[in-house]
């Protein structure tokens, strides 16, 4: 067996050695230490700690001799109550914030005026648009970085390898398990923490790592403009999401496979909320960073509870979590219970893979840095949903022809719902955000309805490439317009940005379906196959799902890169309507894109029979499913291709030729309601938020403020002051007469006397 | 005719509740230890009685009773001077011996 | 005897002296060197067994660390026999260690020497302050290696004081009122065990003729009949079961036993909220295991199901209460009522019905041991998380702060780090004990678990939301003068995040230790409720 | 006949302590320092001390004399060491006060003296005469204790006035109990015929419908109205705070240990040597149970609200009589064999609970002297005033509430367990007295809290003279000793039980 199978565990191993190097060593003793020498404004901020006498700070950091984040520099400055400075942070931010100029200026100033460093702060904040970084990485968070793109490197060398060595010997393809070590084994419950690697596998890790590398590289130009602070941190952020997901990619069990999901919705927390300081923007119907975070990672434990409830009912079944173990030691299961199994099962992927109803994290999470937005869409977190539904793809073919039912239908009806809300955005992110919704439920259609898995990771992986290469690209033109990511700001830029343009356009079109790019083949497979079972409400809501997808995408493409006046009928260039200058990317940001467009354009010839692409042979060991062959032959195909064609003659007409005119939808007050819902995503949001704030939070409320502080509390306090009161009233009877007292004697004896005669005589 | 054991036993019981009256009642701590001492004659006039009906009966004549009673009569006097020492104390301080007087210390 | 335990036990008292005639000027020192002392010995309770049996023994040879009935540690020697007619009271200075009072105890010494130094700060009344501590670590220490009913009931009741002064003098605002809660909850709890450690003893004594309160004595019989209680009969071991249990009960605690807790933690202060939450909570646990459903398993047995539906309500209920606190350490402290509440639904699983998924059971039961532990050394992180907070805000109201990050890196991310491990994130320790319970319990309570289970997504969102509120967002103005925390405030945190990642990396090793220990109660559990079922 | 030397050589304790009475007493006119006076009376009790000794070394016991009415056991021998350590105690705390307050210290220390003869021969004589002389030898040096404070002790204005009234409170009502408890005595002879303990309980057995008879009834009820009265049970308590609080504090130690030591020691001994107990109705266990029920259930909760300190001790010390009632209703529910272990139970308790009183008393007296204070807010931050002192007398306080590690704990528990093991319905009576011990938590923790988290008035630091640190001290060592080296106690209190309940023995 091919020491590529044997030694497996090199892939997570590298990303992980690159975050311990990262967080343990480089970053703390040599970045952080560092970070004075990093530019002028942090040279002149630690300049300004001293020339203030920076009380806390400079004393904090003798104390024990290490320097902290540059954050820490500004510790000392607030002597002048913080307050005034910050209504001096507003005088001089006065008026002239939005110029890119002032800001140095207002830095300078900060830099005089006691407490000035609350103000930079400000500036900081205040500067969010248009953006304008301050500060480059010091060279040790450069060496973090290329650290990260190294090992990286070497881990997608291993993974390429392990597919070739997969594709030339079939046997390795049906699957090997690698057994790593046991985590916790009792009274013959064994945990086990195993890799397992299949051809599905070796996909993965192909797209996983080709991603991650692509990303990283690219991630240095962007996180230097837009965050260049948190450089080596975003680093070593992104080396655990890509350990967290090769683990997922790589578990043989249900158990590693829920730490691996668990672990990509911590990556995911902490790269969305990367941009801590960022506040909401409501005007822009965008949320702060921190909130978008925290949405992810509520709702996605929302779906993974169904996940381990699903997890639990099999292996509370079986005793093992091994995937390959379980069908054997299912026996007389009962069907409906293995039928709920994976349907629970099938809510995790709903959450990762932000299906209706649990999407909605999804376009929120475009807060975080492009780079992230790329590698959740493309390679990451999302895929892992149809990643999971596809591991345990037998499973649910074991279970009832419900779970694959739900399962194709929750994604078709995702993928309409989603493409119908990206229609109406102004915000390029989030209508990427929306497309990617979309196709991962063609996806879902694909596992769904098709016996194979073939279909559903084929677009898995053309849609990783051409994806990846869109946000990148989104990427690249926010970069340029300074992190304006309002489309009405927008246009023409393709003159102006060629070198992003053009992958751009590659992209654009392969989503859309246009013949023979990547797109075409794999999404016309699956309205094929929806077809071919006969499920023509999925036919339907797939195809016109088609058309959406292309009319939105060219929406997309007009409004930002094309407009009136470019060449071709306004395809390629336009008038610009933003304030901000454009600027050039560098290489950093365009080789990537232009990697990425090659796989974008051909990937698809890989399922192409007619040139010899074998996929799904590949990924299932069946042999070809019919509309697989060639999708000329099939009239069907034709729909597919007029669909999209059609909706990309729309778009061109209504922005980039702008025959038709752009109200043509919303003239009528129907239309105009309907974009109204669009525009506020079907309201979703608004539904989940009262839920929680009044449901959720008013049950605890009643829980927390009346049955403990009242019922709970009020017995305790109320025996302990019962027994007081009791003991005020029993002193009365001390009278202090001593005749009293005798009295009391007597009487006592008497009494006692005269009960105990009376037990004695009438108790028996 | 000779009373019987009885007769003597309810005069004691009587005398007994006669004195514990007085001690309870009496404002004069000087009355109330007499009603004390009345309690305590009656204790003695118990004794008695049954000392002289156990001469008669098979225990044999053994005077403890009698001599029980002396005991008690001694000690009562010793009692009765402890007692009025206190009271002469307490009169020298308040000038008064009234018992419902004495009541500095209450709950 | 070896005195290993009795040093263990002895030498955190022999500290508290001599901190009291310490000179001024050294007295944490004195109190660091002996709880640190402490340490480093109770690593010995593991260690020396390993070596024992030659390293990596255990984990292949269930014999591991011993048993109730032959402990790896035992230090005996005769107190009380007392026989005067009928009664014969034998109470014997017993302490014993086997793995589940091992990995206690090594929490306990570590836990309080992390609070010696975490209170470095202390300077009101350093003295009586320390001093108090070290009694209280001698008292805990106690309980978790007395092998005595009457001894442990003793040690029981020695921490108290120390805790109450603790809690009345260094407290918050409202300390007078936290500090007489818990010493009376506590103390009403006890006095109801002790009237249960009397039942058993003599029913036993009385069914068996011999007069012992030794848990190996207790572990090997069991009580037979039932009880007349005002005309109704009901089982003894019930009865036994109820009286003790309401004492733990009360420390772990369930609810509706809780609401000493928040006020106690609220109002403590840091280092002993920490020990509050990482030790004395863990008595009551301690004691429900060890004592409870190993001495009266039928009894256990016929409250299992009650016993995991409150188990489920503790989860939830802590989980929903923390999401509405304002206050950080009233949600911590909530939310570990609602962990405490995974320790309650294993131990019911584990003595839940069905005879055939025994396996089930001791998984359950280990995955409670582990919730002990990992809920100890998490909360201990949360709390001085806190502490570090309060120490330079003087406020622990969440919504006063505001994009803390941008001033307290180090501070967030190891907040963070703690929240993460608190909600049950994978490699982290609190995983370990939430996955085995879930994955065992659900085997037996199915429905309870599904409700424990749904709390996962509310506490992910109290922490989150926390620190969401207090570090993310544009820095609030007010605290842009606010210092990250310092080397010293940061050790207790990473020492205590080490062992977090080391036991959610590979828990084996605590598995091993504790496997023997439960392995034991589960069959003294299966062998009563097959001999209840017959 | 004629009084042989034995019986000289059975008395020769109380002999040798009467002569050390009047030692004092005549020393008092001659020495000009009254410290010797002090150290006379203490040393001078190693004879007594010696001489109970040397009977308890001398093999075969019980031992009888003067006719059966002295009667020499484990039981009186035990209770003897007791009341000489009572004495010594007694001495100790009182050293300072007596020289401060009382001008007469001779007397106050012969009065002690007597009255300590009074309650060995209480503890030792078996014949219903003999104990009432012993009871009352035992009074009236308490009722002349209690009004000994002729002038008012400074910074406490009418203490004098309050010392007198508790003289005349304490000896009228004594007298009244007296009068119960003879009358009880009378009824008892009159139907018995005797005034021997041994020939009742012969008697009582020979009895055929005796046990129930309306005047045996009568008879124990009024007995245990009499001796209630000594231990201060409720209903017979109310004395008993007005004469803590009245009597110098010396004094007020002196009650709560002497007088409720001896009236057990008498109460038991007639009880159960009498055979009342075992012949009279099963119901006596009830009347006991009651009377427990109530003492502490109201010792307990009035505590809680007293505002001055020895007012507090009194209600503690009516809870402390009702846990031993518990320990005596289970010796009346199934006399015989298990009643030992009751008996033995409450001697282990009184031991423990003489000890831990006398400390807290110390306390009491070092802060009285020191401050003239005695009300329980006094004792505010006393931590910061005189460290030791809080400690100690924390400690003290914490042992009568039972907490462990300290003695108070072990008492409890052996006393309840005693209680606990003849089942039936005690085991109710015994949860009963649990929860109380919890509702006394609350005001014996409560002086804890005041002393260690309350602030002090003013910042001073209170000196405590040499001999109240040592009796506190003592106390203190003691109590945490006795946890750890408890058994020869209990040994000892099984002996004794076993005499007692032995020669009950030969009745049945």
């Amino acid at each position: 067996m091919s020491f590529f199978v044997t030694d497996i565990w090199v892939i997570p191993a590298l990303p992980l050695l690159a975050f311990l190097l990262n967080i343990l060593v480089l970053r703390p003793f040599f970045d952080l230490s560092n970070r004075d020498k990093g530019h002028a404004a942090e040279a002149a901020a630690a300049h300004g700690a001293q020339g203030h006498g920076a009380n806390t700070a400079a004393g904090h950091d003798e104390a024990h001799g290490n320097v902290g984040d540059p954050e820490q520099h500004d510790i000392g400055h607030a002597e002048a109550s913080p307050d005034d400075a910050y209504v001096r942070a507003l005088d001089t931010l006065d008026g002239h914030i939005d110029t890119p100029a002032a800001i140095p200026r207002a830095l300078r100033t900060a830099e005089k005026t006691p407490g000035g460093y609350a103000l930079v702060q400000l500036v900081e904040d205040a500067e969010q648009h248009p953006h304008h970084p301050h500060g480059s990485p010091t060279i040790w968070a450069r060496i973090n970085g290329y650290m990260g793109i190294l090992f990286m490197g070497l881990a997608f060398l291993w993974s390429l390898g392990l597919l070739v060595a997969l594709m030339q010997n079939p046997a390795l393809q049906r699957g090997e398990t690698v057994p790593i070590y046991t985590w916790i084994s009792v009274a013959g419950l064994r945990y086990p923490i195993d890799f397992y690697v299949d051809s599905l596998t070796a996909i993965m890790l192909v797209i996983v790592t080709a991603i991650s590398l692509l990303v990283q590289f690219y991630s240095q130009a962007y996180i230097e403009g837009e965050e260049p602070r948190g450089y080596s941190r975003f680093f070593a952020w992104l080396s655990i999401f890509s350990l967290s997901m090769l683990l997922l990619v790589l578990s043989s069990n249900f158990l590693l496979i829920y730490m691996g999901w668990e672990l990509v919705g911590l990556s995911s927390y902490l790269l969305i909320g990367f941009l801590a300081k960022d506040a909401a923007k409501p005007e822009a119907g965008r949320p702060s960073p921190g909130a978008a975070a925290l949405k992810a990672f509520v709702v996605n434990r929302v779906g993974d509870f169904g996940f381990l409830i699903g997890i639990l009912i099999l292996f509370t079944a079986t005793g093992t979590f091994v995937f390959t173990d379980i069908p054997a030691r299912l026996g007389p299961i009962n069907l409906a219970l293995l039928t709920v199994a994976m349907i629970l099962v099938f809510c995790g992927a709903v959450g990762k893979s932000a299906q209706f109803p649990l999407h909605v994290w999804l376009p929120d999470a475009m807060e975080g840095p492009t780079p992230v937005s790329a590698l959740i869409h493309a390679a990451k977190m999302v895929a892992a949903g149809v990643y999971l539904v596809a591991r345990t793809f037998p499973l649910f073919h074991l279970a009832g022809p419900q779970a694959l039912t739900v399962v194709a239908y929750i994604g078709g009806f995702t993928a309409i719902f989603a493409a119908s809300i990206a229609l109406v955005q102004i915000d390029v992110k989030r209508i990427l955000a929306y497309s990617t919704i979309s196709q991962l439920g063609y996806m879902f259609v694909g596992l769904g309805v098709a016996d194979t898995i073939g279909p559903g990771i084929f677009h898995l992986m053309t849609h990783a490439f051409f994806k990846a290469l869109l946000f990148l690209g989104s990427g690249g033109v926010l970069l340029a317009v300074s992190m304006n990511q309002d489309m009405r700001k927008m246009g023409g830029l393709a003159t102006r940005i060629p070198l992003v343009a053009f992958p751009f356009l590659l992209a654009t079109l392969s989503i859309s379906g246009f013949p023979f790019f990547a797109g075409f083949f794999s999404k016309d497979e699956i309205i094929a196959q929806t077809w071919e079972h006969g499920d023509y409400i999925l036919y339907a809501m797939t195809l016109a799902t088609a058309f959406l997808t292309a009319f939105y995408m060219f929406r997309l493409w007009f409004l930002t890169f094309g407009g009136k006046g470019g060449k071709f009928g306004g395809l390629w260039g336009g008038e610009y309507r933003g304030t901000v200058a454009v600027k050039k990317p560098d290489f950093r940001v365009w080789l990537p894109l232009m990697i990425l467009a090659v796989p974008s354009v051909f990937a698809g010839f890989w399922g192409w029979s007619s040139v010899g692409g074998n996929f799904n042979a590949f990924i299932t060991g069946h042999p070809l499913t019919p509309a697989f062959a060639n999708p000329f032959t099939s009239p069907l195909t034709i729909f597919g291709v007029g669909a999209s064609l059609l909706g990309i003659a729309l778009a061109w007409g209504m922005y980039g030729l702008q025959v038709v005119p752009r109200n043509v939808f919303v003239s009528n007050p129907l239309g105009r309601g309907f974009a109204t819902v669009l525009w506020n995503k079907y309201y979703i949001d608004e539904i989940y938020l009262a839920f929680v704030r009044y449901v959720v939070m008013g049950l605890s409320k009643v829980a927390s403020f009346f049955i403990d502080r009242r019922i709970i509390d009020g017995i305790i306090n109320g025996a302990g002051s019962g027994v007081v009161a009791f003991g005020r009233g029993l002193r009365r009877s001390e009278s202090g007469r001593l005749q009293n007292y005798g009295a009391a004697i007597f009487g006592g004896t008497l009494v006692i006397a005269a009960v105990f005669f009376a037990v004695v005589y009438f108790g028996k | 005719m000779l009373l019987s054991l009885n007769s003597f036993l309810v005069l004691g019981a009587l005398l007994f509740c006669i004195g514990l009256f007085g001690a309870l009642s009496k404002r004069n701590a000087v009355s109330v230890l007499m009603g004390i001492e009345i309690m305590l004659n009656a204790v003695n006039i118990t004794l008695v009685a049954f000392s002289s009906a156990f001469q008669k009966s098979a225990h044999g004549a053994r005077l403890t009773g009698q001599i029980f009673a002396v005991f008690i009569i001694t000690v009562a006097a010793a009692e009765a001077s402890v007692a009025l020492a206190t009271i002469i104390a307490v009169y020298r301080r308040r000038n008064s011996v009234d018992v419902t007087d004495i009541n500095l210390m209450k709950w | 005897m070896s005195w290993l335990l009795t040093i263990l036990v002895f030498l955190p008292t022999v500290g508290a002296l001599a901190v009291m005639v310490a000179p001024q000027g050294v007295v944490k020192w004195v109190a660091a060197v002996f709880t640190g002392v402490t340490f480093l010995l109770s690593f010995w309770l593991y260690i020396g067994p390993l070596v024992h049996m030659g390293f990596l023994g255990p984990l292949n040879n269930t014999g591991g660390f011993g048993t109730v009935m032959s402990p790896a540690w035992m230090d005996a020697s005769p107190w009380i026999h007392f026989t005067v007619g009928s009664l014969q009271l034998n109470i014997d200075y017993r302490l014993g260690a086997d793995g589940l009072s091992i990995f206690m105890l090594i929490l306990n010494a570590m836990l309080s020497f992390l609070a010696v130094i975490g209170s470095w700060h202390i300077d009101k009344r350093p003295r009586e302050y320390m001093a108090l501590l070290l009694i209280l670590e001698t008292g805990v220490m106690g309980v978790f290696c007395a092998f005595d009913l009457y001894l442990f009931w003793l040690f029981w009741e020695v921490e108290l004081i120390p805790m109450f002064l603790l809690i009345a003098i260094w407290g918050g605002r409202r300390r007078e009122y936290a500090a007489w809660k818990f010493v009376l909850y506590t103390i009403f709890g006890s006095a109801f065990m002790l009237g249960g450690i009397f039942l058993i003893y003599f029913m036993l004594g009385g069914q068996t003729g011999i007069y012992s309160a030794s848990f190996a004595f207790l572990a090997s019989h069991q009580v037979a009949g039932n009880l007349l209680v005002g005309g109704a009969a009901i089982s003894a071991q019930l009865a036994i079961f109820l009286l003790l249990y309401l004492g733990f009960a009360i420390k772990i605690p369930m609810v509706p036993f809780h609401t000493w807790l928040p006020d106690a933690h609220t109002e403590a202060p840091t280092a002993v909220s920490v020990l509050l939450a990482g030790i004395l909570l863990k008595m009551g646990a301690y004691g429900l295991i060890r004592i409870c459903i190993d001495f009266a398993p039928a009894g256990a047995h016929l409250f299992a199901l009650p016993l995991a539906i409150l188990g489920a309500v503790n989860i939830l209920y802590g989980a929903g209460c923390s999401l509405v606190q304002q206050d950080m350490k009233r949600l911590i402290a909530y939310s570990s009522v609602s962990h405490m509440g995974f320790v309650i639904l294993g131990v019911a699983a584990a003595v839940g019905p069905g005879a055939t998924n025994a396996a089930f059971k001791e998984a359950a039961l280990t995955g409670a041991a582990i919730q002990m532990f990992s809920h100890g050394a998490i909360t201990g992180m949360l709390f001085f998380c806190v502490g570090v907070l309060y120490e330079k805000a003087h406020i622990r109201d969440i919504d006063v702060f505001g994009g803390l990050q941008a001033r307290m890196p180090r501070l967030t991310w190891i907040y963070t780090f703690a929240a993460m491990a608190s909600l049950g994130l994978p490699g982290l320790s609190g995983f370990v004990a939430e996955y085995l319970i879930y994955t065992s319990v659900y085997a037996i309570y199915p429905a309870q678990t599904i409700v424990a289970a749904s709390a996962m997504i509310i506490t992910a969102g109290y922490l989150l939301w926390m620190i969401k509120r207090s570090f993310y967002g544009p820095l609030n103005p007010h605290w842009s003068g606010i210092a990250d925390a310092s080397i010293l405030e940061m050790a207790p945190l990473v020492m205590l995040g080490v062992v977090v990642l080391i036991v959610g990396i590979y828990p084996g090793w605590l598995v091993d230790l504790l496997r023997p220990s439960l392995h034991q109660i589960i069959q003294n559990v299966n062998g009563s409720v097959a001999g209840l079922h017959r | 006949m004629s009084i042989t030397a034995t019986d000289l050589w059975l008395l020769s304790p109380e002999i040798a302590l009467t002569l050390l009475a009047l030692l004092v007493l005549s020393l008092d006119f001659v020495v000009k320092r009254k410290a010797i006076l002090s150290i006379v009376s203490i040393l001078g009790l190693i004879a007594p001390a010696a001489f109970v000794t040397q009977i308890g070394l001398t093999g075969s016991r019980p031992l009888s004399g003067f006719y059966g009415m002295l009667r020499v056991d484990n039981y009186a021998l035990f209770f003897d060491y007791l009341f000489l350590l009572i004495g010594a105690g007694v001495v100790l705390v009182s050293y300072d006060y007596v020289r401060l307050y009382l001008k007469n210290t001779g007397e106050f220390y012969a009065l002690m003296l007597f009255s300590l003869v009074g309650a060995m021969m209480m503890a030792s004589s078996s014949e219903l005469i003999t104990i009432y002389i012993a009871l009352e030898l035992t009074s009236f040096p308490l009722y002349i204790m209690a009004g000994m404070l002729r002038n008012s002790v400074p910074g406490d204005p009418g203490s004098a006035s309050r010392s007198s009234e508790a003289g005349i409170k304490y000896v009228l009502l004594g007298a009244m109990s007296s009068a119960i408890l003879l009358y009880g005595m009378a009824l008892l002879y009159g139907s018995t015929g005797s005034t021997d303990l041994g020939e009742i309980a012969t008697a009582l057995t020979s009895i055929g419908h005796g046990p129930n008879s309306l005047v045996l009834l009568l008879a124990d009820v009024f007995i245990f109205a009499g001796f209630g009265f000594k231990i201060s049970a409720v209903p017979f308590h109310m004395w008993a705070p007005d004469i803590y609080e009245g009597a110098p504090t010396p004094g007020t130690l002196f009650f709560s240990v002497a007088s409720k030591t001896a009236g057990f020691a008498a109460l038991i001994r007639v009880f159960v040597d009498g055979g009342l107990v075992q012949t009279s109705s099963f119901y006596l266990w009830g009347l006991i149970a009651i009377a427990a029920i109530l003492s502490m259930t109201l010792g307990n909760v009035v505590a809680i609200v007293q505002s001055d300190i020895k007012r507090m001790m009194a209600y503690s010390s009516i809870a402390q009589a009702g846990y031993i009632l518990v320990g005596f209703a289970a010796l009346a529910y199934r006399p015989g064999g298990a009643s030992q272990a009751g008996n033995a139970a409450i001697l282990v308790f009184l031991a423990i609970y003489v000890i831990t009183n006398i400390g807290a008393f110390a306390g009491i007296i070092a802060l009285a002297n020191a401050t003239g204070g005695e009300r329980v807010r006094d004792f505010d931050g006393l931590v910061r005033r005189s460290p030791t002192l809080a400690v100690g007398m924390a400690l003290c306080l914490l042992s009568l509430a039972g907490i462990p590690p300290l003695a108070g704990a072990v008492s409890k528990i052996i006393i309840f367990i005693s209680a606990w093991q003849d089942g039936g319905l005690l085991p109710w009576l015994v949860i009963i007295a649990l929860i109380n011990s919890v509702i006394s938590i609350a005001y014996y923790v409560g002086v804890v809290y005041r002393i260690f988290v309350s602030p002090p008035p003013r910042e001073d630091r209170l000196r405590v003279s040499p001999a109240l640190s040592v009796a506190l001290g003592l106390s203190v060592v003691a109590i945490i000793a006795t946890t750890i080296f408890i058994q020869p106690l209990l040994s000892a209190g099984g002996l004794g039980a076993n005499d007692l309940v032995g020669f009950l023995g030969l009745t049945h």
